[in-house]
């Protein structure tokens, strides 16, 4: 594997880039694998990179039903925080974002984490308390988040409109300056790049069909469009698609997959520093180092796995952003695409073992899965590696659905991922 | 935006007057005191979350203000037939998209 | 006139000049013509910059695919935007317009730097460096990068325009007013069907207005077109032109943007300038043409290179010539007749250069027959020019191996790669393509929707062609609706009907490495680019295109997507389809998003709801709060107070004497019938079969997983209705759970609800004097604490007026809720003010309504509880009945966490020091000196200063709470620690001795 | 912030050569909820039929009765007449159980008239109008707001929309006749 570095670019600009590697080699399955991983976004491929690279496992493959980092990875907002509620939130979501300040040198893939700030408008009293109280939490939780009046935040991010006559006035504004973006595909590629160079199978175009058990019920492989693949540990991290897979082992989840729906101006020059949120009127835009305004709307109110997603739920979250960023009424929209989004009840991720031996499952993520990428993908190879959840993510378990030990960031906050 | 035909009102008409409500054919129990935990977690949150027909309900809450069922294909967003609450799930071998 | 416009020509006003500015610089053109025609008629190409190496750039097409031509244009304050499309902007008198991405001037700028770097910035480069030192990420490389994006600059000033929405009901939409689409339409309105036919351009005609020279059932083609759409308007049919449709959505909904004003020169200032059609169609018919193609060769990017079907149209519809001396690079037959129309209007073509063997013998004599020199077999290895290309480097090929070059000078080079249809809003739909390896293009194959696709969307070629198939499709729209249409047949003389070969990047003698050769004009991507993406293992068309961001431009792949194909297919070894097309993305164009908003801004934004004493609040200085959608009086201030100023002296003055409250906003839901004490028992946490009519009780309601809900006063005011009051945000939210298990678990329950939230303005009266300002107006009912007790509810008539009066209190003091129609609340309450004078009644809002309940230790649902919290975690276990069998939540209270130790329970909090007020959402701790991350064991949920008790007040969810009280606990705050003790909830008259008045 | 609308005074609220949009004085109105059991007792109780087909109207003197869903009516009735109903009602609850409910002040009515009126209720009205027959009426939804939305004829309308959803409405109406008048 080339060291990618500003001087291989010199040397590889002067043979004309001709002498590049393949980023990953194109693999055909092999009969029997120590761990399958079933869908190779950033998760998967992340957490098939930190089976090889921690825990010496690399007899992997991450098997995928189209192209790797097609699925959210490839599709959402890109946006990254940890200024959670909950303290078992707030840690795994922070374990990502430490993860993601080294990931660019840690991969040797620059994948652009740019800490530009993430600022959450307060748009009513109920805002108001809701965001104080997270602010306090997360101070105490070692979570950088502060607290901006609205004139702080205009100063933050100028284009905002603060006059106190708006339909949604902005009464402040919480701030995480450690969170912000990344490019999305770039984490993708950057996982599978590190996987492949330590052995890692990367299959694509391969969808998993089911999940075959033994006699005793525990994961005996996968069958796949190419056949069946022999595995004693199989982990499913399929997003929008984990009920379908899941279900074919029998195991029913308390899942939802709902169609989200972003979409991209057209590229102007720097006008918008930093990621800002609002929940209120749910909408979430950041401008691309490209130049194009990324904005992040709603889920549509059916369950549904078309990626296409309605005309409404968009007319809706553009008048937000133009309510909120009255200069950009002129802008236009470049294009608009749908991801699907698996839900949980209580908005958490479910992540770790399951009833059935050998089989694991990381999903329910709703919209909160990039920015949690590596924290979940570092755990998650840890609890294959160990057949245990890693402190972080023993709470994230199933059976909190039957208990009532919910972890309840939208009920307790009202606030999106 | 979706085309959803109403079996009360009788008429097939744009979603904006509906509003989704889940997944259907989930039964309360009617003697809650003595379901167990299992139980009473699949009734409050397991879901089939079908790739495909999805047995599911909607509320005409711009319109009749009536419950009732549908079956839709959640990869084509096409409704295969709609039916009060009530009435029992349709066969999936009997229907058509926009059966209706 | 400039010698670039040819007299007599296109369908531009000669007649009228109309004067506008680029970059600063006065230019004269022609009604009708485009930003773009215009410059070209003044001898101008060099329009733009390129996004990554700010390589000058020229028009090379003459519609909205326009990758290159991107300007800015300003009609006034307000009114600006950046990325305009020169070729698709109609001028008028004063338009200004600006160059863009560019520094310091079109002509020369210094970003053209990166040009010479290209080899360092290949495709994916920003991957695989500036990763060192680490922190130079966000304070150097990516400030750099981001500068050196971006195209235009965004505007500045808020939108001086407003725009428009509409639902549109059509049989049949008809998207394309070329041949095919005109067919079409003209067919389905025959047969009797309403049709609605949209088309981008400023007029119907799409190819017709390239073509003149065509003559349909011998008539000129012109003649036949004007002669067409009169028949269209004559039949009814809705033809709207500068309408984009933008997107196709599910079951046959299509959205279009219908430009209105940005061609006028002074627009109606009250007319919209965009307005957004949402259309259900019965059946929608595509007919969209087909777009060209570049070739692909080093150095087709400069200034004057252009593609030959632009050129026509340019000469055609805008009496432009693009160039004297042209070259033509074809691979399609189409190309030569641009040769011959330009040549005609007195150019000196140069050459026609085409990579094919053996063209067409007619075509060949034709171009003899004009002296225009033909070199066939031969392939483009380069050009010539800084802003303006100047000349052509041509080479045979012959088997295969590359001949001696030779240079052709000119002043522009028009190509022709073929052409691909036009299937982005058939792929909207999911509709599949299915790969033609005939015509090597992507053709429909499986519908997703009830459409149809004419003309060149099927790969048909010719106007006739298109002509007859648009009329066979709309004969077959007609017949899908249940109606019978007649098929016609057209016949077309000079029809230009024509085929080609596709390429890849032409074939070159130059090393590979150093051939520029533009696959994605705007976005720099270069052929060698997409086939370094493939060699990193990129083999998915979407990874190449992400990697490169081919087709990623705001022509969104029009130009680039099918050569970018061919190219990583050629390079996988893999033929087109199993690599993939890239999925087209709406919008159709990049659609402003002004248009999408439509009415929804300002006040429009969302709905305010305001109740009926809102007005009265408003007169008398109140400051409001959004409380859902409505608007809620927080304080009224009198002059110099502040916030904490007015609520004291608020609050005082209720405590004291007598409040006033609009507490109109609390949902109001009656529920009536033989069952409904029955389906109250079922819903609420309370047991309601012993309320006896006439008396009220606070009623709790838990969602199913055991979590309160919401809760209210309620009244029961016969055996058979119960007038149920729920928080002003749960109102809709709780109707809508009600009827969920009434008309679904419990439909056997004869019972109905019928919301009364805006039936009722409800005013509050709350102080020692409310009974003594009251009792005057009441009729018809003895108020007296023996006849009407705390908790009771009748029916009587308050000031004249019909009115249920309920006492009640959620401030501790004797209090009274009014409820009359709607329409009389204003007066009520202003008669009550009036009289309440002698009792210096004092009217409040929402704060001290907080202040005043949390003192008595009344929960707020949503602020006390969060969706995470019990009746007995709140400290209202004494509202659940102990004895039923069911009610909605009962069962999901035994579930283990719910019943277990420690969990987070309602207290009262006092600050020691007696003065420090604690914020809400404060978090509470054991042990302040533990380091981070604490262990938390609780937050404040409300806190407020109280006149009352003389001292801050706070209610807080505490682990364990219910058995810490009188402990001491730690709220560490930036500026220190502070310590409270854990108190009950009740801080002021526990015993309620106020209410026994 | 908007000044207040003022919804107690009946008046001309925009008027274009598209179309007039006016605010009508209050009228009786009345939510009844019966079941299929009973409807026939209170359609001779109230002495008119209770339409079966949601949407269709019945009208008896001033009296008017809408059918809106299976087991819901909305009666429409003058002053004078509203007593009467009541009664009416009250006297076979016993053996036709039922709901009455009093919603005259819940909602305020609108009358959409002119030249386009159909066209101006596209502006809001995501239905296919064309589909609704004169005389009757539907619940629908109005740029997102719940409106009873009823056709008198070919380009006359009346919606009764929730009072403080009304001015939302109102300005919605008011912009659309000024725009298509440009038209």
């Amino acid at each position: 594997m080339t060291h990618f570095s500003a001087l291989s670019l010199l040397k590889n600009a002067f043979s004309g880039n001709r002498k590049w590697d393949e980023q990953w080699p194109e693999s055909e399955p092999k009969a029997e694998y120590d761990v399958v991983i079933v869908g190779a976004g950033g998760h998967g491929l992340g957490a098939a990179y930190y089976l090889a690279k921690e825990h010496g496992i690399t007899n992997v493959a991450v098997i995928e039903k189209g192209w790797l980092g097609g699925g959210n990875t490839g599709r959402n907002t890109t946006i990254i925080r940890s200024n959670y509620l909950y303290d078992e939130s707030a840690r795994l979501y922070d374990h990502a974002l430490d993860l993601w300040e080294g990931l660019s040198q840690e991969l040797n893939y620059n994948v652009m984490f740019s800490q530009r700030g993430v600022m959450m408008l307060a748009h009513n009293v109920h805002d108001v308390q809701s965001f104080q109280r997270h602010v306090h939490a997360n101070r105490l939780n070692g979570v950088d988040n502060r607290w901006l009046t609205k004139e702080e935040a205009k100063a933050y991010c100028p284009p905002l409109d603060i006059s106190p006559t708006a339909r949604y006035p902005v009464m402040g504004a919480a701030l995480q300056k450690r969170a912000g973006t990344a490019r999305h595909d770039a984490v993708a590629w950057g996982y599978a790049r590190g996987a492949a160079a330590r052995g890692v199978d990367i299959i694509q175009n391969c969808p998993v069909t089911a999940i075959r058990r033994d006699a005793n019920g525990a994961v005996e492989g996968v069958e796949t469009a190419r056949g069946f693949i022999r595995a004693k540990k199989v982990a499913v991290s399929a997003a929008g698609h984990t009920s379908v897979v899941m279900d074919s082992a029998g195991v029913r989840l308390p899942l939802e997959s709902y169609p989200l729906q972003a979409l991209v101006s057209e590229p102007v020059k720097p006008i918008f520093p930093c990621v800002v949120m609002s929940n209120t009127v749910h909408a979430y835009i950041s401008q691309s180092d490209k130049g194009e305004l990324v904005i992040g709307s709603g889920t549509d109110q059916y369950t549904s796995y078309s990626q296409r997603g309605g005309l409404p739920l968009i007319e809706h979250t553009v008048a937000a952003i133009c309510e909120i960023f009255p200069i950009f009424n002129r802008m236009r929209m470049l294009r608009k695409w749908a991801g699907i989004v698996d839900v949980t009840p209580d908005r958490s991720a479910i992540l770790g073992k399951t009833p059935v031996k050998g089989l694991y499952v990381n999903c329910g993520w709703g919209t909160g899965g990039f920015k949690a990428t590596p924290g979940a993908a570092h755990v998650l190879a840890w609890t294959v590696a160990k057949d245990e959840p890693h402190p972080i993510n023993a709470p994230f378990t199933l059976e909190r659905f039957g208990t009532g030990r919910l972890i309840d960031e939208a009920a307790a906050a009202a606030v999106a991922h | 935006m979706l085309l959803i035909h109403c079996p009360y009102c009788d008429e097939t008409l744009p979603e904006a007057e509906f509003a989704y409500a889940g997944e259907a054919h989930i039964l309360r129990p009617d003697n809650p005191a003595d379901v167990s935990e299992e139980e009473w977690r699949d009734f409050l949150f397991i879901r089939t979350n079908a790739k495909g027909p999805h047995y599911e309900r909607w509320r005409h809450i711009h319109g009749c203000g009536r419950f009732f069922n549908a079956v839709r294909n959640t990869v084509t967003d096409r409704f295969l037939t709609t039916y009060k609450a009530g009435e029992p799930r349709p066969e999936l071998d009997t229907l058509t998209e926009d059966g209706q | 006139m400039s010698r670039f416009r040819v007299a007599g020509r296109g369908r531009v006003r000669h007649d009228r000049p109309i004067q506008f500015t680029f970059d600063g610089q006065q230019i004269e053109g022609c009604a009708g013509d485009t930003v773009a025609s215009a410059l070209l008629a003044n001898g101008r190409h060099l329009m733009g910059r390129s996004f990554k190496y700010h390589r000058p750039r020229g028009p090379v097409t003459a519609g909205t695919e326009e990758p290159n031509a991107l300007i800015g244009t300003r009609r006034g304050k307000g009114r600006f935007e950046p990325n305009t499309r020169a070729t698709a902007q109609d001028i008028w008198n004063g338009l200004e317009t600006t160059s863009q991405n560019k520094y310091p001037s079109l002509a020369f700028d210094v970003g053209a730097l990166n040009d010479g770097l290209y080899m360092l910035f290949s495709a994916g480069f920003y991957y695989k460096t500036f990763m060192w030192p680490r922190s130079f990420w966000d304070r150097v490389y990516e400030p750099f990068i981001r500068a050196a994006a971006g195209l235009g600059v965004s505007p500045s000033e808020p939108d001086s325009d407003h725009y428009a929405s509409r639902y549109l009901h059509t049989d049949v939409l008809v998207v394309g007013g070329g041949p095919a689409g005109l067919a079409t339409a003209r067919r389905a309105a025959e047969a009797g069907l309403d049709v609605t036919l949209v088309d981008e351009n400023s007029e119907m005609g799409g190819t017709l207005l390239s073509e003149p020279q065509a003559e349909i059932d011998g008539k000129a083609a012109w003649d036949w077109l004007a002669e067409e759409v009169a028949a269209l308007v004559a039949l009814g049919v809705r033809i709207m032109t500068r309408t984009t449709a933008i997107g196709y959505y599910h079951q046959n909904m299509v959205g279009l943007c219908q430009k209105l004003t940005d061609h006028l020169e002074a627009p109606d200032p009250a007319m919209p300038r965009e307005r957004l059609w949402r259309v259900r169609a019965g059946q929608v018919a595509l007919a969209q043409g087909a777009l060209e193609k570049p070739l692909v060769f080093h150095g087709n990017d400069r200034p004057g290179v252009m593609l030959a079907g632009s050129a026509q149209t340019y000469l055609n519809r805008y009496g432009v010539k693009v160039g004297e001396r042209p070259v033509i690079v074809t691979s399609h037959d189409s190309a030569w007749y641009a040769a011959f129309d330009l040549a005609d209007a007195g150019a000196t073509v140069q050459a026609i250069v085409d990579t094919r063997a053996n063209p067409r013998a007619d075509l060949v004599a034709e171009a003899e027959a004009r002296n225009i020199a033909v070199l066939d077999g031969h392939t483009a290895t380069g050009t010539k020019g800084r802003l303006r290309v100047k000349s052509v480097r041509v080479n045979p090929v012959k088997g295969g191996s590359i001949g001696p070059g030779r240079t052709l000078s000119c002043d522009c080079l028009l190509m022709s790669g073929g052409w691909t249809p036009s299937l982005h809003l058939f792929s909207h739909t999911k509709g599949t393509l299915k790969w033609d390896e005939e015509t090597q293009t992507f053709l429909p194959d499986r519908k997703a929707e009830a459409c149809q696709i004419a003309g060149a969307g099927r790969g048909l070629w010719g106007i006739e062609a298109a002509l007859n198939d648009g009329a066979a499709m709309g004969a077959a729209a007609a017949e899908a609706l249940g109606k019978a249409a007649k098929t016609v047949s057209f016949r077309v003389q000079n029809d230009r009907t024509g085929s080609g070969i596709t390429h890849t990047e032409l074939p070159t003698d130059r090393h590979p490495s150093q051939t520029k050769a533009f696959v994605d004009f705007q976005n720099d991507v270069m052929a060698k680019d997409l086939r370094l993406a493939v060699r990193e293992g990129m083999r998915s068309i979407e990874h190449v295109k992400r990697y490169t961001t081919n087709g990623m431009a705001t022509d969104q792949g029009k130009m680039s997507n099918m050569n970018g194909l061919n190219i990583a297919a050629d390079a996988l070894g893999k033929p087109q389809p199993q690599v993939g097309l890239t999925t087209f993305r709406p919008p159709y164009t990049p659609t402003t998003f002004g248009a999408f908003a439509g009415y929804h801004k300002g006040d429009h934004f969302d709905v305010t709801r305001r109740t009926p004493i809102d007005s009265w609040a408003e007169e008398n200085g109140a400051v409001f709060e959004p409380v859902s959608l409505w608007r809620r009086a927080r304080y009224f201030p009198q002059s110099g107070e502040d916030m904490d100023t007015a609520v004291s002296r608020e609050c005082r003055a209720t405590r004291k004497s007598l409040g006033m409250f609009d507490a109109s906003t609390l949902g109001k839901i009656e529920v009536v019938g033989p069952d409904a004490v029955e389906f109250m028992n079922r819903m609420y946490t309370n047991p309601w079969t012993k309320l006896a009519p006439g008396r009220t009780r606070y009623g709790l309601l838990l969602g199913d997983d055991g979590f309160i809900r919401d809760d209210g006063v309620i009244g029961r005011l016969s055996d058979d209705r119960f007038h149920v009051t729920t928080t002003t945000g749960g109102a809709a939210r709780v109707l809508n759970m009600m009827e969920d298990y009434l008309q679904t678990e419990w439909p056997e329950l004869k019972v109905w609800l019928t919301s009364t939230t805006e039936q009722w303005a409800t005013i509050a009266l709350n102080g020692p004097n409310a009974r003594n300002l009251l009792e005057p107006f009441v009729e018809g009912l003895d108020i007296s604490d023996e006849a009407f007790p705390h908790m009771s509810i009748a029916e009587c008539t308050v000031a004249g007026y019909p009115a249920r009066l309920f006492r009640v209190s959620f401030t501790g003091e004797l209090g009274f809720e009014v409820n009359v129609p709607a329409r009389h609340g204003r007066a009520l309450w202003e008669t009550l003010f009036e009289a309440g004078q002698r009792y210096d009644i004092c009217p409040y809002g929402t704060e001290t309504m907080h202040v005043l309940r949390a003192e008595k230790g009344f929960i707020i649902i949503g602020q006390d509880t969060d969706g995470t919290v019990t009746p007995f975690d709140a400290g209202q276990g004494w509202a659940v009945g102990k004895k039923k069998r069911d009610f909605v939540g009962m069962r999901a209270l035994q579930r283990p966490d719910l019943v277990a130790e420690n969990r987070k329970q309602l207290v009262g909090l006092l600050t020691e020091d007696g003065r420090t007020k604690l914020e809400e959402g404060a978090q509470i701790v054991l042990d302040p000196n533990q380091p981070t991350p604490m262990r938390m064991v609780g937050h404040v949920t409300s806190s407020y200063r109280s006149d009352a008790m003389g001292r801050p007040i706070a209610l807080a969810l505490v682990e364990g709470g219910h058995n810490r009280v009188g402990e001491t606990v730690h709220v560490p705050m930036p500026d220190g620690v502070v310590r409270a003790e854990i108190t009950g909830t009740a801080f002021y008259d526990s015993d309620n001795e106020r209410l026994k008045l | 912030m908007t000044v207040h609308v003022d919804l107690l005074t009946a008046r001309e609220l925009a008027s274009s050569r598209a179309a007039t949009v006016s605010l009508l004085a209050p009228v009786v109105r009345f939510s009844l909820r019966v079941g299929a059991d009973e409807r026939d007792a209170l359609s001779s109780a109230l002495g008119v039929p209770l339409p079966t087909r949601i949407g269709q109207c019945s009208r008896q003197g001033e009296t008017e009765i809408l059918s809106l869903g299976p087991d819901e009516w909305l009666v429409l009735a003058s002053e004078s007449e509203a007593a009467g109903i009541i009664e009416a009602c009250a006297a076979i609850y016993a053996d036709a159980p039922h709901s009455l409910t009093d919603i005259s002040d819940r909602e305020v009515t609108l009358l959409i008239e002119g030249p386009k009126a159909g066209e101006l209720m596209t502006l809001g009205c995501p239905r296919d109008l064309d589909r609704l027959p004169d005389g009757e009426a539907r619940r629908t939804v109005f740029d997102g707001v719940s409106v009873v939305l009823w056709r008198d004829g070919a380009e006359r309308f009346h919606i009764d929309v929730w009072r403080s959803f009304a001015p939302h409405v109102m300005s919605l109406l008011t912009t659309g006749c000024g725009e298509l008048a440009l038209e």
